[in-house]
């Protein structure tokens, strides 16, 4: 049970950074880091006791295999991360060229 | 019948693809094909709401059911599905055709009907899915290119909108895939209507009540209902015209307000705290946006703000329904106020539309947002004057025009279950809306001479024909929409969405079939 | 092995939580980095060879392309004056408080650490392999049973691409 | 941009090589040991990007680079897409996505299908787009920097 709880406080740290913090690249860090604790939250899920990869092979025949499905669902979401990073990053440097900073105080529209 | 379903998919992306490939060679190739896409898969929603039996169901892969668990991603075309598909696919077309003349001022024409197409396939796609996941992927993909959309024209302004719309975005997914962590963890599935089922085969505590919160203000924050409006203003007012008429007409209302309806309804049991909540939001949406919306000055801030009242509208409609349905009230008052808001959701998407584009076709001839500096276009741009007044008379509710119909319905509904505070609230922001309508007109198109555009060395003339066609169509059905009312339309095209809604244990039935 | 998860997991906060209250940006993003190697290591050890792969590349891809952004802008952050936002911290504190307490409750009575019990993916591994013909369930769970979703992710990094272009062109009028 | 020292750059003439061969092995093998195309196609673009940061190029060169990966990129989804549909136009009941070409048998190299052309497809495309993205915002830095 302590390992989902760590996993949810690192979600909140996450959350924390980015609600408080006033600087572009942190608040995508923050982001990111909440997007790595729910990836893990899912594989945690599909963990079972002593089980292996799921991957057949000729040696031992009757295995348990941990679950497939959230590790699917994980790779997905790893890539879907990625992609919102790097467009948050892309923005960012963007922004940072119109007003050579990335603090959000100095930036009109985003106090707030 | 199952062939045409994944087209609502294929056909937006492979046009997607398509253009970044072939509209590198061949210019032009975008502007054309994403019209003729859309309206092809307009054409098609038609044909399947006349001529097709469903709920549809496709099981991608073909996977068959493994004892009676369903183990593949399902694809679910039912009335509700439909209806929205309609929606989509209509507004969709005519931004695309308005935006043959309006995008030809900017750079990077392939890339703006790349995403476009990828925008659309994104919402079709969330509407048609019948899976958690499914839906989360396909959301992603049309929220992502929405944000790229919003910085497209990337001054100052639009990216600073698009960085805050992508924080609070990618946010509300990371709550929606943490959510569907939840569940996955509780019921061992993905497919909705299996979740449905083991929701209540087993008793859970209250972790379906954290989900339930959880997923609804994620979805809350993509529909930008009051306590997570923030991103809507500045990202609906930066983007290009035809995209802010994608994004209020369609995308808040295809990946926020109804996966809102499809999970609350047809995958959780409806329950009073949680209809409560919903109705509660509804009602702080449609008053305090309509307060925010009328002093505002930039005109496509003020439609943006406005936009959340009336979705509060559509949202107090469902919940005043999911309200009686939890309490086993009177079926007939919920199926009238479930009515009233999916008919304002439609009349929104056209409206509201219809009226951003009214806004670009301005700022296209004049550079001009801000309504103290215009006025005096009437005779300079008849058409776009006349389809704006019409939209604006809709929005606020005058007799012929379609609004009038649905918030109608809607305050009829709420008087019959007895919930006279909102309906009194509900009257009073339809006042405020004609009032801020009244402004917009005002200020916009009359009030100053014409000949002051003259003196100040602007030449102001009708706008190109694409996107004159695309405003007078949408006005028309503004007008048309209103026969949604006769009973025998009605029952072809909103009550099989109603039934969706009202009937909601029914669906788990129909998809898994047993 | 739960130890060591809780191990690594604490290594991961702190991460976090130094990438996060760094003054200099760029230890703030090798402190990233501590956060995501670490989840490739968590993934390992929760027997999910493919996404460790996948994460540690990616990861790499990211740091570059994050270190490339910094090191050509100013990496000091301005301070926060702290009477302003005091009140908004102590918000977000007793926010963090509440979703910890609730999520203690309500998830009490589900399957605990590594007791996962299969509904949709017993179908996956029983006769998966025999099914999609792949020795990897992982990929025949990605490529057929929900391939769908997969051309969903691939189109979504497509639009990333797309959308990075888009923003980075230099002249937005003609 | 500038390209780094002779020492660097002749370790990466060797070590690039077989990151790239690594990469093919791992997209090749994704369904018979982990890995697949997203991996496989992150290691290619990884090696990509490795020799331009080590050699340095002209940001004119870079571009058209970038226009030709963002081609390859757009291509390589649209296959996936066209293998995908393919199982509805000649597969066996024509239903979207499905497993339509023989399996084989497990653990062989040609097995699983249309598996393995899915990941080639993917994998294709992962590294395109990554290489795409790098070169898009190194462009965007030259191109500030004149």
């Amino acid at each position: 049970m302590i390992v989902y709880f760590l996993c949810i406080f690192l979600f909140l740290v996450g959350l924390y950074g980015v609600v408080t913090k006033r600087n572009l690249i942190k608040i995508v860090i923050g982001l990111a880091i909440m997007e790595y604790s729910v990836n893990l939250f899912l594989i945690l899920i599909g963990y079972v006791k002593g089980g292996t990869a799921p991957i057949l092979s000729n040696e031992v025949t009757k295995r348990v295999f941990v679950d497939p499905l959230p590790q699917a669902m994980v790779l997905t979401a790893i890539v879907i991360g990625l992609a919102t990073t790097t467009l948050l990053l892309a923005i960012a440097i963007r922004i940072y060229k119109k007003y050579g900073t990335f603090d959000i105080r100095e930036i009109k529209n985003l106090k707030g | 019948m199952d062939v045409f379903i994944p087209l609502f998919v294929v056909l937006p992306l492979a046009g997607a693809f398509l253009i970044a490939i072939i509209g590198s060679f061949a210019k032009g190739f975008g502007r054309i094909f994403t019209s003729i896409i859309l309206a092809f898969l307009t054409g098609l929603s038609l044909y399947v709401i006349f001529k097709v039996e469903y709920p549809i169901i496709l099981k991608v892969g073909g996977w068959e059911l493994f004892e009676k668990i369903p183990i593949a991603i399902y694809m679910v075309i039912d009335g509700l599905s439909i209806y929205l598909l309609l929606i989509i696919n209509i507004v969709g077309f005519f931004s695309a055709f308005y935006s043959i003349s309006y995008i030809k001022r900017f750079t990077a024409e392939n890339n703006y009907y790349t995403l476009f197409c990828l925008m659309a396939a994104g919402m079709n796609g969330v509407v048609v899915s019948g899976d958690i996941f499914n839906i989360y992927v396909f959301l992603e993909m049309a929220a992502i290119s929405s944000y790229a959309l919003v910085a497209f024209e990337i001054e100052k302004e639009h990216l600073e909108a698009s960085f805050k719309y992508q924080v609070l975005g990618c946010l509300s997914s990371l709550f929606i895939l943490l959510s569907i962590g939840f569940l996955y963890w509780k019921t061992s599935t993905l497919n909705i209507a299996d979740i449905s089922r083991m929701i209540l085969s087993t008793e859970g505590g209250g972790l379906v009540t954290f989900a339930q919160v959880i997923l609804l203000s994620g979805f809350g924050l993509k529909a930008a209902m009051i306590p997570f409006h923030a991103w809507l203003p500045d990202a609906h007012s930066s983007a290009p015209s035809p995209i802010s008429s994608m994004l209020s007409g369609v995308l808040i209302k295809a990946i926020g307000a109804y996966v809102i309806l499809r999970l609350f309804f047809n995958m959780f049991v409806i329950s009073y705290s949680i209809s409560m909540v919903i109705t509660i939001i509804g009602t702080l949406s449609m008053v305090i946006g309509g307060i925010l919306a009328i002093g505002q000055w930039d005109i496509k801030r003020l439609l943006a703000y406005s936009s959340i009242s009336q979705m509060g509208y559509v949202i107090l409609g469902v919940g005043i329904g999911m309200l009686v349905l939890s309490q086993n009230g009177d079926k007939s008052i919920a199926t009238l106020s479930i009515t009233g808001g999916l008919f304002h959701l439609f009349n929104h998407a056209v409206f509201k539309g219809l009226l951003f584009l009214n806004a670009g076709a301005v700022e296209y001839e004049t550079g001009i947002r801000d309504m103290k500096k215009l006025g005096g276009l009437s005779a300079k741009m008849p058409v776009t004057t006349s389809t704006s007044l019409s939209a604006s008379m809709s929005i606020s509710g005058i007799p012929p025009f379609n609004g009038f119909f649905s918030k109608l319905i809607i305050i009829i509904a709420a008087i019959q279950a007895k919930y006279y505070v909102l309906s009194i609230l509900a009257v009073f922001i339809s006042i405020i809306t004609l009032a801020m309508y009244l402004k917009v007109q005002r200020f916009t198109f009359f009030n100053k001479k014409e000949e002051d555009w003259d003196m100040r060395g602007i030449s102001v003339r009708e706008v190109p024909f694409t996107m004159c066609f695309s405003m007078v169509f949408l006005a028309v059905l503004c007008l048309v929409l209103s026969l949604l009312v006769v009973p025998s339309i009605r029952d072809i095209i909103l009550t099989p969405a109603v039934d969706v809604l009202i009937n909601a244990g029914q669906y788990s039935t129909a998809v898994l079939g047993h | 092995m739960e130890l060591l998860l809780i191990v690594l997991l604490v290594l991961m906060i702190g991460g976090a939580i130094f990438s996060l209250e760094a003054k200099d940006l760029l230890s703030a993003v090798i402190a990233y980095g501590i956060v995501g190697f670490g989840l490739v290591i968590c993934f390992l050890l929760l027997q999910a060879p493919d996404l460790a792969l996948v994460q540690i590349v990616i990861e790499a891809i990211t740091l570059i392309i994050m270190i490339a952004i910094i090191l050509n802008s100013t990496r000091e952050e301005i301070k926060t004056k702290w009477p302003k936002t005091i009140v908004f911290v102590i918000g977000v504190f007793i926010f963090i408080g509440l979703f910890l307490y609730f999520f203690n409750r309500t998830t009490g009575t589900l399957s605990a650490f590594g007791e996962h019990v299969m509904r949709m993916s017993k179908a996956y591994i029983l006769p998966g392999a025999g099914k999609t013909g792949s020795a990897n369930l992982v990929t025949g769970v990605i490529f057929d049973y929900r391939g769908y979703d997969t051309l969903g992710e691939a189109t979504i990094l497509f639009t990333a691409v797309i959308g990075v272009l888009t923003v980075l062109r230099l002249k937005g009028r003609k | 941009m500038k390209g780094m020292t002779v020492i660097v750059k002749k370790v990466t003439q060797i070590v690039c090589g077989i990151i790239f061969l690594y990469g093919i092995y791992i997209i090749i093998h994704g369904h018979l040991t982990p890995g697949g195309g997203f991996a496989g196609g992150a290691i290619i673009a990884g090696a990509f990007i490795l020799l331009i940061l080590a050699f340095g190029s002209e940001f004119l060169a870079l571009k058209k680079e970038e226009t030709r990966s963002s081609i390859m990129e757009s291509s390589a989804i649209l296959i996936f897409l066209i293998i995908a549909v393919l199982g509805m136009v000649i597969g066996v009941g024509g239903v979207f996505f499905v497993n339509f070409l023989p399996k084989g048998t497990i653990g062989e190299l040609i097995s699983a299908g249309v598996i393995p052309l899915y990941n080639i497809a993917v994998g294709m495309e992962v590294a395109a787009a990554l290489l795409t993205i790098f070169l898009a915002l190194l462009i965007y830095r030259d191109e500030v920097l004149k």
